[in-house]
């Protein structure tokens, strides 16, 4: 693949550039918004926001990367940031834990597809007395095989073998095909099968959940946040960073290409898998408010499978941020 | 040898206070940061007392333990192995160098993929993490060692025609002793960790595992729980080799 | 026995052993003498081949030689009995003791050499290489540090082991009486860098009268030869 | 002391033979493992050539350089010091050691959100981590040496009055010496692998950053590309090191 | 200057030393003589405040004493002029010199401890001592391992610098002309436990002829007591 530019590299050059506009319009107050975001869909909407300079020519976004949970934690306690990008999992067990935090909006849907490069394979019934790969015990994609897992009537331990790996690991054993079977997400789905022909996408974990629930809601996996503090002493900044963001993810969703250039760019993603991988990744901006309904199924979900994962209780609707 | 009376085993009192220190200093702390940081000594109370009753939790225990005993044994018997042969040989040592210093500064996420394919999902490449770390430990030392032997000694070794399992045992490990001892308590100290860290990423059981699962569900009060079982492990493994080495020179000096 | 040719060694820069020749017979006791630094222990380690001659040829070592080091060279974790049992295969349980009491060390079999007075240590090296029962025993100022009876004690001994079992001994020293009373041949050396300026035959063993007039001549012989 | 020739700086041929064996086994595995798994040496050595030859990696070079050397000089240090006041009094060994075991033994997990708080998101955690990976392998070696110090010489030392420095600087620093280069040896090995996991953990910057971002675009050539950089660093601290310790020889000898 | 009274000493489960009293008055040289292990070095030890007695009393001691070690003590990662310098602030290079010159050193300045013979390790703990300059001089076997004429020098020496300095002495030797040479008065130590068992004062040193038929006669004296 090409070189590519690192993060921090890539937010350090933008505020570089940001500054010396500054200097044009030296009148109105200029104010920075600190975004924590883990190298992953929900951010390609900012990048694009922070090329087109979407929130004007005050506002500097200033973007810091989390991968590990402590990361994102010290994030939202250091007070040095205002908002993030966070699987709704996370953003629940924080609200719930008593941090001061907002869902701002829904913008990836589903992106969590099996995997497999057995050509017999059909529905989940095939995998009784086989090993199931899944990155991450008790994480959503966890839990949504296991609900599928039971829904097809096999038991987890005696019909199925599940073993949990990183993300990482679980790919590089499909991919290499040590591992025949396994649950993995957007974008390192794109990436594994263009590494390997003879992996297939067996079906993805949203057209399964419609099956199942015999609904046409999808399944919401990840959002954007704000501190409270923050929507408190911004409100309207807020409702422009909003709007914008809504637009920004329509943008990524037609110009996948570009979109795959900012990623490279800034967040090191390979242009020409981001590219591909964008139709697969669900990007589609609802409010809380009007995703509620999608949210309360997969909330209550996982406080079924295990109360821990979301703070331990379904949150409140304080917990979603309502413009008006 | 500076073998004064200070040289004994800690007195409960300096431990007392050592660890009154330690709990004022996080409860000092906790009056700064707030829980998600720092939990409450309290929570981490109630969620030790939690886990110290719940017989799962002692299989995970166990199972570290397991994990920890057979990588740490083999892990400090192949470094001796190979301390010795580097410390003896000049060209084993400029042969096996750079391997070790290779085991020793390639980060595991390089290679715990071909440790999974190669040793499977079950808590094996926990060890074979475990013997990675510990065996540069104790055979850069112990090869170490070997340049601090007395050549006088071994002169005389050599003039009374000593067999070489002879003057191994009476001129060689005595003189490496120290080192070899420095090594173990290091490579004891962090095996712990290490085998916690290998679990977090090769396995989802162990203490390993339950720290994983912590993390994901933001429990830092299990996270710091957890580290408090590592520690005392730590502790209960430290009397217990200490208690071998002493049981040992008893029945030999 | 023992045979040498030409011998130099130099340790560093420094010329040490300069052109050495001599030979010691099948059975003969030679006593070396010679100035501090002139290179005797040099000698020895050489003789015991703990180290190669620069130049020249050493012949007629078997391999049993046992040595009384200067620095004594025991083991600091390991007993006096240890010491001196682990030189010799299998253990002669009887022999050490009997050792132990001839240097006077009975009552501490079981301590370690750091718990002994210097003497204590020189007389347990001494012990361990009358053990080994090497054909040929290299002593370097092995009585150094001993008091005046259990000196003349260590050397009645080595006689006494030596008249039973005839091995070569060469023997480092600076008391010019010991040479007289224990020698066969007297070599004296010269300063470093250290050659063979004298050889002294002695009257056999069984005629030396230590008081005689002969030892009395050949003694303030040395003494002038040395200091002259 | 017994150094005798082969006691000299890996000769020239067996070093390459040593970097034969490695090759030479890295390909044989090739032919058992699939690329994903084990990448092919030539996979890597493009990656390689395309990373020494992209100004911006150097750049992330140098921020893990950087850490690094301030990380375990920092570390070295206060290890040096605690080793010192660990081994020279028994009050302090008996009232730090307990602290220094949880130094050891906890995993940074579980302290890691508290540094990020602390130093900020600025790659300061990382240089933390590398401190608190140090200062335990130099402080329970120092520790260690000073039983071994010389009883008779600290005697002398006291007779002659020796100042408390001057004792320091020439009766007790030659005896522990050897017992800190051996640590000091292990800390410098390990410590590029912690600065790398200290940089997955807590920073997307830096070589553990660019390891990361392999790792998640599933590209294990340049995950051991990376890993061989590491080791090349190493190998060049290494050389470093010795190189001074060398000419501080040559002028206090 | 040196008062002891009644000192006992236990090493281990070993009586060592019993109720030794005695006293080294201002500038005199007191010579210890006793049998190997007899618990001399341990007097020297108690003497310079290296090891508490188990009972008894020691005075008078000032805080500069100086000692010879029996066994050395040098610096091995020191030279021969450091591990000298070392023990007196500031250095005096002259004087440093000086005595590695009347040691006969001169030339091994730079040389490590392990690149000298015994003897010169010696010389160089004697250099050492001389530099530090103390008020008590302690001396355990200082010229063991030294040859027959650097010997009866360093004797000249010691005398020499005792006459300049007048310092106190106190000299543990196995040789009896070495402390009938040196010393104004002789203390003989029994076996372990070390008693003192006899006290011999010896003539002015003005008027002491080691040919006269007083010094014979007391040597023979000792060598009576001794053996007998
Ligand atoms: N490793 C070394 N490097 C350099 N010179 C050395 C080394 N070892 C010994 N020497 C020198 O070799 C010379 C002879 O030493 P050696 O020990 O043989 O003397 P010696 O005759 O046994 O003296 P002594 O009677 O004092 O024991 C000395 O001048 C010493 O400085
Ligand atoms: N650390 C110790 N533990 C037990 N016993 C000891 C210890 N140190 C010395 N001794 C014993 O104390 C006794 C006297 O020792 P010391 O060194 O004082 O003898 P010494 O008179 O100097 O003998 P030498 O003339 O041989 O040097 C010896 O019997 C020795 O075994
Ligand atoms: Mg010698
Ligand atoms: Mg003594």
């Amino acid at each position: 693949s090409s070189p590519k530019t690192s993060s921090t590299e890539g937010s350090k050059e933008l505020e570089t550039t940001v500054e010396t506009s500054q200097q044009v319009s030296k009148s109105s107050e200029p104010i920075t918004i600190t975004l924590g975001v883990p190298a992953s869909p929900p951010t390609l909407p900012i990048l694009r926001m922070m090329e087109s300079r979407a929130l004007g020519e005050d506002v500097k976004i200033k973007l810091d990367m989390w991968n590990e949970p402590e990361t994102l934690i010290a994030m939202t306690q250091a007070g040095t940031h205002d908002m993030f990008a966070f699987p709704l999992t996370v953003v629940s067990t924080l609200y719930n834990k008593g941090v001061g935090i907002r869902l701002m909006n829904v913008n990836t849907w589903g992106v969590t597809y099996f995997i497999t490069s057995d050509p017999e394979f059909k529905t989940w019934e095939d995998l009784k007395g086989k090993t199931l790969y899944v990155p991450l015990q008790s994480s959503p994609p966890d839990a949504l095989s296991q609900f599928f897992l039971s829904q097809a009537g096999l038991t987890v331990g005696t019909d199925v073998n599940i073993v949990y790996g990183s993300s990482t690991e679980i790919a590089t054993l499909l991919g290499s095909g040590e591992a025949a079977y396994g649950v993995m997400i957007e974008p390192q789905v794109t990436k594994l099968l263009s590494s390997n022909d003879k992996l297939r996408i067996a079906f993805s974990f949203e057209e399964e959940w419609q099956r199942v629930n015999k609904t046409n809601t999808k399944i919401p996996t990840a959002g954007f946040g704000a501190t409270q503090k923050f929507i408190d002493e911004n409100p309207e900044l807020t409702i422009q960073f909003q709007e914008e963001y809504e637009k920004a993810v329509k943008w990524v969703n037609d110009n996948p290409a570009e979109a795959g250039v900012l990623a490279e760019k800034h967040l090191g993603l390979p242009a020409k898998v981001v590219e591909k991988a964008i139709p697969n990744m669900g990007l589609e901006f609802k409010t809380p408010g009007d995703a509620k309904e999608e949210l309360d199924m997969l909330y209550k979900l996982l406080f079924e499978f295990n109360p821990k994962m979301i703070g331990g209780k379904i949150p409140e609707a304080g917990l979603y941020y309502d413009a008006k | 040898m500076m073998r004064n009376k200070s040289w004994e085993k800690p007195s409960g009192w300096d431990f007392l206070l050592a660890a009154g220190i330690i709990l004022a200093l996080w409860q000092f702390l906790t009056l700064f940061f707030p829980p998600l940081v720092l939990p409450s000594i309290k929570s981490v109370v109630i969620k030790l007392k939690e886990i110290l009753t719940t017989p799962v939790f002692y299989k995970m225990i166990g199972l570290t333990v397991e994990r920890m005993a057979i990588g740490l044994t083999s892990g400090v018997l192949v470094g001796l192995f190979l301390g010795i042969l580097m410390g003896g040989v000049g060209r084993f040592r400029r042969l096996l160098m750079p391997m070790i210093s290779i085991m020793q500064t390639v980060p595991p996420v390089s290679w715990v993929v071909l440790a999974l394919v190669w040793f499977g999902f079950n808590g094996r490449p926990v060890m074979f993490i475990i013997v990675v770390s510990t065996v540069p430990v104790i055979a850069i030392s112990v090869c170490e060692g070997f340049k601090h032997i007395d050549s006088r000694l071994l002169q005389m070794a050599r003039l009374y025609h000593f067999s070489r399992s002879k003057t191994m045992r009476h001129v060689i490990f005595p003189s490496i002793a120290p080192f070899f001892q420095s090594a173990f308590r290091i490579a004891l100290g962090s095996g712990w960790k290490i085998a916690v860290m290998g679990e977090v990423l090769t396995t989802s059981d162990g203490i390993g595992g339950m720290i994983k699962q912590a993390r994901l569900n933001i429990e830092p009060e299990s996270i710091i729980a957890w580290s408090a079982i590592i520690v005392g492990l730590f502790y209960l493994s430290d009397l217990l080799i200490d208690f071998c080495f002493r049981e040992r020179r008893k029945t030999h000096a | 026995m023992l045979e040498m040719k030409g011998i130099s060694k130099r340790l560093g820069d420094l010329p040490v052993l300069s052109d050495i020749s001599f030979h010691v017979k099948e059975g003969e006791i030679v006593a070396i003498i010679g100035p501090s630094g002139c290179g005797k222990s040099t000698l020895i380690n050489l003789i015991s081949k703990l180290d190669i001659p620069d130049s020249g040829s050493i012949q007629g070592i078997g391999d049993s030689v046992a040595c009384v080091f200067q620095d004594d060279r025991l083991l600091p974790w390991r007993t006096v009995w240890e010491n001196i049992r682990l030189v010799r295969e299998p253990e002669d349980k009887g022999k050490i003791q009997e050792l132990i009491n001839a240097v006077g060390l009975n009552g501490f079999e079981s301590y370690y050499p750091k718990q002994l007075s210097g003497g204590m240590q020189k007389r347990c090296g001494i012990a361990r290489a009358f053990y080994y029962k090497g054909e040929l025993l290299l002593m370097d100022e092995p009585f150094q540090g001993l008091d005046y009876c259990l000196r003349h004690e260590m050397l009645l001994m080595l006689l006494k082991v030596w008249r039973a079992h005839r091995q070569s001994v060469l023997f480092v020293t600076h008391e010019i009486d010991e040479a007289l009373t224990v020698a066969g041949r007297i070599l004296i050396l010269s300063k470093r860098p250290g050659r063979i300026m004298k050889e002294i035959i002695l009257p056999d063993y069984d005629n030396r009268d230590m008081a005689s007039q002969e030892i009395t001549t050949l003694r303030q012989e040395i003494i002038t030869f040395i200091t002259g």
